[in-house]
C-alpha cells in the first residue's frame, strides 16, 4: 500500500472516527447516539488495521459492535426512554468544558514534544511475510499471560453473574413456571373430586 | 507517512470528546457509559499505536484485555442502569443526586 | 522530773477540754443536756486546774522554760515541723486567763442557754474552742499557732452562726471568717518568709538567728525592704485579722449575733486578744523593725480611739461593748507598739475579765428582757436587777480606768510608757490614747445609765404592752456566780499583779519570754517612778487620764441621767458628726461596694465573659462550629452529580499533567 | 507469704473481673446480690492495698512489685508494671474512692445497679493500671481505656444535659491525649524500648524536648484540668451521677498531674525549665481566676467543680516551682517541699472535693435540684450531714487540722523560696476559697427553711454516716500527722528531682 493510500485511509477515518464520537455525545436521540458509536467502532477498527493490529481489529466489531453495541441498544429499546430535548441546555455549560478540555488537549499535545517522540525511535518495523498478528498474539496470550488470561475469563464469568443478579428481581407472583415436585407428590384426591348428585325427580 | 504522534493526538481528541461528553451529558445515563466506551477506545488505540510502533506485543495484550474488562463493565453498568430504571423510574443524571451530602 | 509533769500537765490542760468537746459534741444527743454541760464543765475545770498548777510552777518556784516537740508532724527537704509544746511565763499567763474565764463562761451558759435545743452543741464548740485558744498559746512553733489560730477561728465562725437560721448570724459568721482569712492571707506570707530566711518555724530557734538576719534585705519586684521589717508586717496583717484592728475590724460588731456567753469568752476576752498574745510572743522579731513597731503603734493607737468613738452612737448594748472591745485591743496593741509587750499582756489579762464582765452582765439584761439589746428600750433596771447592775458598775468603772480598779493600772502604765516613747508616731499616739480615755469611760457610762438609769422604756415588741414590774427578775444562780467571780478581779488583779508584771525590771513575771531591745525600752523609766499600786491610785489625779475619765463619766451622767434633752440637741447640731459615726467612717458601704459587689461583679464577668463567652463559647463550642461550618461548605463538593466529580477528576488530571510537564 | 505475689496484676485485674461478674448478675431485680459482689471485689483489693503498703519500702526509689512480660515482642511491647513512692499513695487513693463510692452508690442509684457497679470496678482497675504502668504503651492504653467507663458513665447514669458533657469531655481528653501517642512513639524510636524508665535516659535536643514537653502538656493539661482547658470538668460534673463526680475529682485530675511527674518533667526536663514559668502562670491563673470564679457560681455542683479546678492549680504550681527555687538557692533540697506538697495536695483534694460530691449526691438525690437557690435552712434538718459537709468545706479550704492544710501549706511556704508574688498570688485562695465555700455554705446550709422540699427532709442514715466517717478520719488523719504519708514520697521525690534537674543537653 502505498503511502498516499495510507494517510488519505488515517485522515478520512479520522475524521469520520471524531465526527462520529461527537455525535454520539451531541446527539439526543440515545439510539442515533448508539449508532454513531458504532460507526466510530467500526473507523478505529479500520485505524487499528492501518496498525497491523488486525486480531483486536476484528475483536473490536466482534465483541464490540456485535455483542456490547447491541446491548445497549436493546437496554435504551427496553427502557423507552422518552425522547425529549434536556431540560437544561447543555450549552451554558460549554464555555466552561471546552476552556478546560482545550487546556488539557493543549497540555496532551505540549507533551507530544520531539525530545520525547522521536521518530527515529518509533520505526515502524516490517514483519516478514508470513507473520500473523493473531498467532504471535497467541503464542504470547497462552504462555506469558495465561494466568491473566483465565482470570480475566472468570471476571467475564462474574460479570455474567452480578448482570443477571442485578437485574433479576425474584419471581413475580402468578408466574407460570412449572412445579415439578408438587407434581409429583399429587394425589388423586387433590385433583379428582366425586360428587354425589342426586337424580332429577321426575 | 504516518508518525505515532498523529495516532496520539488523535486519541488525544476522542478522549477529550469522550471527557467533554460525560461533562454535558445531563439527560442520559446509557449515553455516559458510551462516553466512557469512547474513552477507552482512545485509550485502546494509544496502546495499540505504542505497540505497533514500539514492535512490542505487550501492548496488544494489554488491549485485549482491556477489551474484555469493558465489556464486561459495560455489562454490569447496563445492569445497574435497568435496576436503577426499576428503582427510581428515571436514568436522567440530573436527577440522580442521592449521593448528595 | 519537774520537766515531766509540766508536759503531762500542760498536754492534760489541753487534752481535757477537747475530750469534753468530743464527749458532749458527738454523744450530747444521747446522753441528754445535764451530762454533756457536766462533762464539758469538768474537762474545762481539768484544765483550769492544771493551768493554776503550771502558773505556780513557772512563776512561783522558777521553773525552766518548758519547750519540747510532742511529735513529728511532717518534714520535707531540710524542713520539718513538728507539734510541740512551749511553757514560760507568757503561756502560763495566757492559759491561766484563758481557762479561767472559759470555765466561768460555761457555768454561765447553763443558764444562759437553757432551753436551746442544740444546747449540747454549745459547750462541745465552747471546750473545743478553748482547746484551739490553748494550741494557740501553748504551742512552740508557728505552725501550732497557725492551727490554733485558725481552729479559734472556725469556732468562731461557728458559734457566731450559732444560730444560723438568722439571716444576720449567717452573715455575720460567714463575713467573720473571711475578714480573719485575709489576715490569715498575711499571716501565712508571713509565715512564709519566717521559714524561707529561717529554715525553721521553731519560736527559739527563729529568735535565736533573729539578731543576725537584722540587717538583712529582701528584694520585692524591685523595692528593697528589710527583711524582718516585710516578716514582722505580714504577720500583723495577721494579728489586725483577729484582734480588729483598723480596717479589719469590720467583722467584729457583726460578731455579735453569737449568743452573748461567746460574745464575752471569744470576742472580748481571749481569741481576739490572740493578735495581742502573737505580737508579744514574737516581741524578738518585731523589735528588731522599728517601722514594724511603729505601724503597730499607730495603727492601734488609731484603733482604740476611732473604734471607740463608733460606742458614742450604738444602741445595742452588745455592740456597745464589741467597739469598746476593739479600741481596748487598740490599746493593747498600742502598748506592743512601744515595746511594752508587758503592759499589753497585763491589759489584756484585765480586759479579759472587765470585758468578760461586762458581757455577762449584759447577757444577764438581755435574758431578763427576753432577748431585748436596743438600749432605748431599757432603762430604770437597777430595781430590777441589783448583782447584775452592782457588776456591771465594776466592770464599767474598771473599763473606765478608775482606781482602784484593775482596768486603771493596765491602762494608765499604758498610756503613760506611750507618752515616754520615741517610737515614730508616738505623740500622735498618745493623743489618740489619751481622748480615747474620755470617750472609753462616755460611752461605757452611757450604756450604764441608759440601761440601768432613767425611765423604763421596756416595750414587748410583739405585744406592745408594757412588761409588768413582776416579769423581770434577776437572772438564775448560774449566771449570777460568774458575775460575781469576775467582778473579784476586775477589782483587784490590777492591784495584786502590777507590780510583778510591769514594775519589776528583769525579775517581772513575763521574764525571758518577751524581748525588748535596749532602745526601745521605755518600760524600765516608768519604773524609777514606781512606788507601789497603792500610792499608784492615790496619785492618780495627778495625770491627766483619770480627769478625762471623771469627765466622761459625768458628761454621761449629764447626758442620760440628768438633762436627757441634750442629748438630743447635741445630736442636732453635731447632725455630719453623728452622720459619720452611724455609718461607722463609711467602712461597712466601702467593703460592702469595692469587695462584696466588687468581687461579685468580677467574678460574675470572668464567668460570663472569660469562661462561658471566650473559653467555652469561643474557643471549645466555636472549634466545634467551625468545624460544622466548615463541613457544611464542603457538603457543597458533594452534589450527587456525576458530572461533577468527572470535573473534578479532570482537573486533578490536568493538574497532574502540568506537575509532570512542567 | 503475700510478697510473691503479683499485687499489682492483682489490683488492677481483679476489680476488672470483678466487674465483669458484677456485670453477669444481671438485672436491676437482683440488684442486692450484684451491690454485695461488687462491695466484696473492692474490699479484696482494699485488703491488696493494704498488703502492698505493707511490703512497700519507702528507703528506695527504685520500683517495686515489678511485673515484667514480654506482651508484643515484634513492636517491644511489655506488660511491665511497678510503683515507687510517688504512685503507691494514689493506687491507695484509687482503691478506697471506688470503695466509697459502691458504698455511696448502695441508696442513690437504682436503675442498671450491676451495670453501674461494674463500670465502676472496671475503671478502678483501669485507673491503677494508669498509677502502675511502666511501659509507656501499656500506660497509654489503660489512660485511654479508662475514658470509656467515664464515658458511660456520665453517658448513661447522668442528668439533662448529660450527652453534651460526656461528648465534650471526651473529646478533650482524647484531643490532648493524641499528641502523646506521638511523642511516647517518637521516644520509642530514639531509645528502641517502650519503657518509661528507659525514656529518662534518651538523650534530647532542646527542640525536641520542647515538642515532646508540648504533646505532654497537652494530654496532662486537659486531664489536670489546667486553664484555659478546664471547660468540661464543670460540664462533666454537674452532669455525672455522683459517683462519677468522685471518681473524676478523687482520680482522674490526679491522672494528670501524676503524668507530669512521671513524664514531663523526668523527660524532658530542660523543657520543663525552660518552661516553668509558663506553667506557674497558668497555675496562677488557675488558683486566682477560676477561684473568683466558683464565686459566681450559681449552681452548687459547678461551684465545688471549679474549685477541684482551683485546688489542682496549687498542684501544678507545687510542681513545677522546683527550678525556680533551685536556681535561687541552688539547693536541691528546697525544692522537696513544694513537690511533695503538690502530692498531699492530690491526695487531699480527693477527699476534701470528693467528699463534697458525694454529700452532694446525696443532697441531689433528695432534693433533685443543683441550683443553690433551691437549698436552704439544711443544716435545720439535715444537722449529722451539715456537720460532715462543714467538715469537708473546711478542709476544702485548708483549714489546719484537716488534709487539704497541709498540701497548701506546703505549697504556699515554698513559693515564697520562689518569687514573693508567686507566693503572693497562692495564698490568695485562703481568702477567696474561703469566701467561695462559706458563702455556698451558707446559702445551702443556713438561714432559714427554704422551701417544703427541704422541710421534708430527712437527715442521712447509718451507711452514709459510715462513709462519710471513713473520709472524715482520713482527712483529719492526714492533717494532723502526715508524717506517715511524707515519709512514703522522700526518697522517690528525691529521685525524680534528680532526674528532673539535670539537664539532657
Amino acid at each position: 500500500m502505498g503511502l498516499i493510500l495510507q494517510q488519505t485511509v488515517f485522515y478520512a477515518f479520522s475524521a469520520i472516527l471524531l465526527f462520529s464520537a461527537a455525535m454520539v455525545v451531541l446527539s439526543i436521540n440515545p439510539v442515533r447516539a448508539v449508532l454513531f458509536l458504532v460507526l466510530a467502532f467500526f473507523c478505529a477498527c479500520i485505524l487499528w488495521m492501518l496498525l497491523q493490529a488486525e486480531f483486536l481489529a476484528l475483536v473490536l466489531i466482534f465483541v464490540y459492535i456485535g455483542a456490547v453495541m447491541t446491548l445497549f441498544l436493546f437496554v435504551i429499546m427496553m427502557l423507552n426512554l422518552d425522547i425529549g430535548p434536556p431540560r437544561k441546555g447543555w450549552l451554558p455549560y460549554l464555555p466552561l468544558a471546552v476552556l478546560v478540555l482545550g487546556l488539557f488537549i493543549i497540555a496532551a499535545v505540549s507533551a507530544l514534544k520531539p525530545e520525547y517522540f522521536d521518530p527515529d525511535v518509533y520505526q515502524v518495523v516490517t514483519q516478514p511475510e508470513n507473520y500473523s498478528n493473531t498467532k504471535a498474539l497467541g503464542a504470547v496470550l497462552y504462555t506469558e499471560y495465561v494466568y491473566p488470561f483465565e482470570l480475566a475469563a472468570v471476571l467475564l464469568l462474574v460479570a455474567i453473574i452480578s448482570a443477571i443478579c442485578l437485574a433479576f428481581r425474584g419471581k413475580r407472583p402468578g408466574g407460570k413456571a412449572q412445579r415439578i415436585s408438587e407434581q409429583l407428590v399429587v394425589r388423586r384426591k387433590d385433583r379428582v373430586s366425586l360428587i354425589n348428585m342426586p337424580s332429577e325427580k321426575k | 507517512m504516518i508518525l505515532l504522534t498523529h495516532y496520539l493526538i488523535l486519541s488525544a481528541l476522542l478522549f477529550v470528546i469522550g471527557v467533554g461528553g460525560i461533562m454535558i451529558n445531563r439527560r442520559n445515563l446509557v449515553v455516559l457509559l458510551m462516553c466512557i466506551e469512547l474513552m477507552l477506545l482512545a485509550v485502546n488505540t494509544n496502546l495499540v499505536a505504542f505497540s505497533h510502533y514500539l514492535n512490542d506485543l505487550n501492548g496488544e495484550v494489554l488491549v485485549f484485555f482491556i477489551l474484555t474488562v469493558a465489556a464486561a463493565e459495560s455489562a454490569i453498568g447496563l445492569a445497574l442502569i435497568v435496576a436503577l430504571y426499576r428503582n427510581r423510574g428515571t436514568i436522567e443524571v440530573d436527577k440522580l443526586d442521592s449521593l448528595k451530602g | 522530773m519537774i520537766v515531766h509533769h509540766i508536759q503531762t500537765a500542760s498536754l492534760i490542760c489541753i487534752l481535757s477540754p477537747l475530750l469534753g468537746a468530743a464527749i458532749s459534741g458527738l454523744a450530747g444527743k444521747r446522753i441528754g443536756n445535764r451530762a454533756s454541760h457536766t462533762v464539758a464543765i469538768v474537762g474545762l475545770a481539768i484544765s483550769f486546774a492544771a493551768a493554776i498548777y503550771l502558773f505556780a510552777q513557772v512563776v512561783l518556784y522558777k521553773v525552766p522554760v518548758y519547750n519540747a516537740d510532742l511529735y513529728l508532724w511532717g518534714g520535707s527537704g531540710r524542713f520539718s515541723f513538728h507539734a510541740g509544746i512551749l511553757v514560760d511565763s507568757l503561756t502560763t499567763v495566757m492559759v491561766t486567763t484563758v481557762t479561767f474565764v472559759s470555765l466561768l463562761v460555761h457555768v454561765y451558759s447553763i443558764g444562759y442557754m437553757r432551753g436551746d435545743p442544740a444546747y449540747h452543741r454549745f459547750f462541745s464548740y465552747m471546750s473545743l474552742f478553748t482547746f484551739f485558744m490553748l494550741v494557740l498559746v501553748m504551742g512552740n512553733n508557728f505552725l501550732m499557732l497557725f492551727f490554733g489560730w485558725e481552729g479559734v477561728g472556725l469556732v468562731s465562725y461557728l458559734l457566731i452562726g450559732f444560730w444560723f437560721e438568722r439571716e444576720s448570724a449567717a452573715r455575720g459568721s460567714m463575713k467573720a471568717f473571711i475578714v480573719n482569712r485575709v489576715g490569715d492571707f498575711g499571716f501565712i506570707l508571713g509565715i512564709a518568709v519566717v521559714l524561707a530566711y529561717f529554715g525553721t518555724l521553731d519560736y527559739a530557734q527563729v529568735f535565736k538567728q533573729a539578731p543576725s538576719l537584722a540587717g538583712e534585705i529582701v528584694d520585692i519586684s524591685g523595692t528593697q525592704f528589710s527583711v524582718i521589717t516585710v516578716m514582722a508586717l505580714l504577720l500583723f496583717v495577721g494579728a489586725m485579722g483577729k484582734s480588729a484592728q483598723i480596717p479589719l475590724h469590720v467583722w467584729l460588731p457583726e460578731s455579735m449575733e453569737g449568743p452573748t456567753p461567746i460574745s464575752a469568752l471569744i470576742h472580748a476576752a481571749t481569741m481576739v486578744t490572740a493578735g495581742v498574745y502573737m505580737v508579744a510572743r514574737l516581741s524578738p522579731l518585731f523589735e528588731f523593725s522599728e517601722v514594724a513597731l511603729s505601724v503597730v503603734l499607730v495603727f492601734g493607737a488609731t484603733g482604740a480611739l476611732f473604734l471607740g468613738m463608733l460606742a458614742l452612737v450604738e444602741n445595742d448594748i452588745k455592740r456597745v461593748i464589741a467597739y469598746s472591745t476593739m479600741s481596748q485591743l487598740g490599746y493593747m496593741m498600742a502598748a506592743n507598739g512601744v515595746s511594752a509587750f508587758s503592759a499589753a499582756i497585763f491589759h489584756l489579762m484585765t480586759h479579759a475579765c472587765f470585758k468578760a464582765l461586762l458581757f455577762l452582765a449584759a447577757g444577764s439584761v438581755i435574758v431578763a428582757l427576753h432577748h431585748q439589746q436596743d438600749m432605748r428600750k431599757m432603762g430604770g433596771l437597777r430595781k430590777y436587777l441589783p448583782i447584775t447592775y452592782i457588776t456591771f458598775l465594776i466592770g464599767a468603772l474598771a473599763l473606765a480606768a478608775l482606781p482602784p480598779f484593775a482596768g486603771f493600772y493596765s491602762k494608765d502604765a499604758i498610756i503613760e510608757v506611750v507618752k515616754q516613747a520615741n517610737t515614730p508616731g508616738a505623740t500622735y499616739a498618745y493623743y489618740c490614747l489619751l481622748i480615747g480615755a474620755f470617750v472609753t469611760s462616755l460611752y461605757i457610762f452611757r450604756a450604764f445609765f441608759m440601761t440601768f438609769h432613767g425611765e423604763e422604756r421596756m416595750v414587748d415588741d410583739q405585744n406592745e404592752h408594757k412588761h409588768g414590774h413582776g416579769e423581770i427578775h434577776e437572772s438564775e444562780y448560774f449566771i449570777l456566780l460568774p458575775l460575781v467571780l469576775l467582778a473579784i478581779p476586775s477589782i483587784f488583779l490590777g492591784f495584786m499583779m502590777v507590780t510583778p508584771m510591769l514594775y519589776s525590771g528583769q525579775f517581772s513575771l513575763l521574764g525571758s519570754s518577751i524581748y525588748v531591745a535596749p532602745e526601745f525600752d521605755f518600760m524600765t523609766a516608768l519604773v524609777t517612778h514606781y512606788d507601789g499600786p497603792a500610792y499608784m491610785a492615790l496619785t492618780a489625779f495627778m495625770h491627766p487620764p483619770f480627769w478625762l475619765s471623771v469627765l466622761g463619766i459625768l458628761m454621761a451622767w449629764c447626758f442620760y441621767v440628768k438633762y436627757p434633752y441634750w442629748a438630743t440637741y447635741t445630736r442636732k447640731y453635731m447632725e455630719i458628726f453623728y452622720c459619720v459615726l452611724k455609718n461607722k467612717y463609711g467602712f461597712d458601704a466601702f467593703n460592702d461596694f469595692f469587695f462584696v459587689r466588687g468581687v461579685r461583679g468580677i467574678s460574675q464577668f470572668f464567668y460570663r465573659i472569660g469562661d462561658v463567652k471566650i473559653i467555652d463559647d469561643c474557643m471549645v463550642n466555636g472549634t466545634g462550629r467551625a468545624i460544622s461550618h466548615m463541613s457544611a461548605w464542603v457538603r457543597k463538593l458533594q452534589s450527587g452529580y456525576l458530572y461533577h466529580y468527572v470535573f473534578v477528576m479532570i482537573l486533578g488530571l490536568f493538574a497532574f499533567l502540568a506537575w509532570v510537564l512542567l | 507469704m503475700f510478697a510473691d505475689w503479683p499485687l499489682l496484676s492483682l489490683l488492677i485485674w481483679l476489680p476488672a473481673i470483678g466487674g465483669v461478674l458484677v456485670l453477669f448478675v444481671g438485672g436491676d431485680k437482683h440488684a442486692a446480690r450484684a451491690r454485695f459482689l461488687a462491695l466484696f471485689f473492692s474490699l479484696l483489693n482494699m485488703f491488696f492495698c493494704v498488703l502492698a503498703y505493707i511490703y512497700f519500702d519507702n528507703h528506695t526509689y527504685k520500683m517495686q512489685f515489678v511485673e515484667n512480660i514480654t506482651w508484643i515482642p515484634a513492636y517491644g511491647i511489655h506488660y511491665a508494671l511497678g510503683v515507687d513512692g510517688i504512685s503507691l499513695p494514689l493506687i491507695f487513693l484509687t482503691a478506697f474512692t471506688t470503695l466509697l463510692v459502691i458504698l455511696a452508690s448502695w441508696k442513690t442509684i437504682h436503675q442498671k445497679v450491676s451495670q453501674y457497679l461494674a463500670t465502676f470496678l472496671i475503671m478502678q482497675g483501669m485507673v491503677i493500671g494508669v498509677f502502675a504502668a511502666l511501659d509507656s504503651l501499656l500506660f497509654y492504653i489503660f489512660w485511654e481505656g479508662m475514658l470509656i467507663p467515664m464515658y458511660l458513665s456520665i453517658g448513661i447514669w447522668g442528668s439533662e444535659n448529660r450527652s453534651y458533657a460526656a461528648i465534650k469531655f471526651f473529646l478533650f481528653t482524647f484531643m490532648g491525649s493524641a499528641l502523646m501517642l506521638v511523642a511516647l512513639l517518637y521516644l520509642r524510636i530514639q531509645v528502641n524500648s517502650f519503657y518509661i524508665l528507659d525514656f529518662y535516659e534518651a538523650p534530647l535536643s532542646m527542640t525536641v524536648q520542647v515538642l515532646i514537653f508540648v504533646a505532654f502538656l497537652l494530654a496532662f493539661a486537659v486531664k489536670v484540668p489546667m486553664w484555659p482547658v478546664h471547660t468540661w470538668l464543670p460540664d462533666a460534673h454537674t452532669e455525672a451521677p455522683a459517683g462519677g463526680s468522685v471518681v473524676l475529682a478523687a482520680l482522674m485530675l490526679k491522672m494528670g498531674a501524676y503524668g507530669f511527674l512521671r513524664f514531663s518533667m523526668p523527660i524532658t526536663p530542660d523543657a520543663s525549665r525552660a518552661l516553668d514559668w509558663f506553667m506557674i502562670t497558668l497555675s496562677l491563673i488557675a488558683v486566682v481566676y477560676i477561684g473568683m470564679i466558683a464565686i459566681a457560681q450559681k449552681d452548687m455542683k459547678k461551684l465545688i467543680a471549679y474549685s477541684s479546678v482551683s485546688h489542682m492549680g496549687f498542684v501544678t504550681l507545687g510542681c513545677f516551682m522546683l527550678y525556680i527555687i533551685t536556681a535561687k538557692t541552688g539547693n536541691v533540697l528546697d525544692a522537696y517541699m513544694g513537690l511533695e506538697g503538690a502530692m498531699v495536695q492530690m491526695i487531699s483534694h480527693a477527699f476534701g472535693s470528693g467528699a463534697m460530691f458525694l454529700g452532694f449526691g446525696m443532697l441531689y438525690e433528695r432534693l433533685h435540684t443543683r441550683l443553690i437557690s433551691n437549698f436552704g435552712g439544711i443544716a435545720k434538718t439535715m444537722p449529722i450531714f451539715s456537720a460532715f459537709f462543714i467538715i469537708f468545706a473546711l478542709s476544702n479550704i485548708g483549714l489546719p487540722g484537716t488534709s487539704g492544710f497541709v498540701g497548701e501549706f506546703m505549697i504556699i511556704l515554698s513559693a515564697f523560696k520562689a518569687n514573693f508574688w508567686i507566693a503572693f498570688s497562692a495564698a490568695l485562695t485562703l481568702i477567696i476559697g474561703a469566701v467561695y465555700t462559706l458563702w455556698m455554705y451558707k446559702r445551702v446550709f443556713y438561714g432559714t427553711i427554704a422551701n417544703e422540699h427541704v422541710a421534708a427532709l430527712k437527715d442521712i442514715g447509718k451507711l452514709e454516716i459510715l462513709i462519710f466517717s471513713l473520709i472524715t478520719i482520713t482527712i483529719f488523719g492526714i492533717g494532723l500527722y502526715p508524717a506517715p504519708l511524707l515519709d512514703m514520697f522522700h526518697v522517690s521525690v528525691g529521685h525524680l528531682l534528680e532526674l528532673s534537674l539535670r539537664s539532657k543537653l
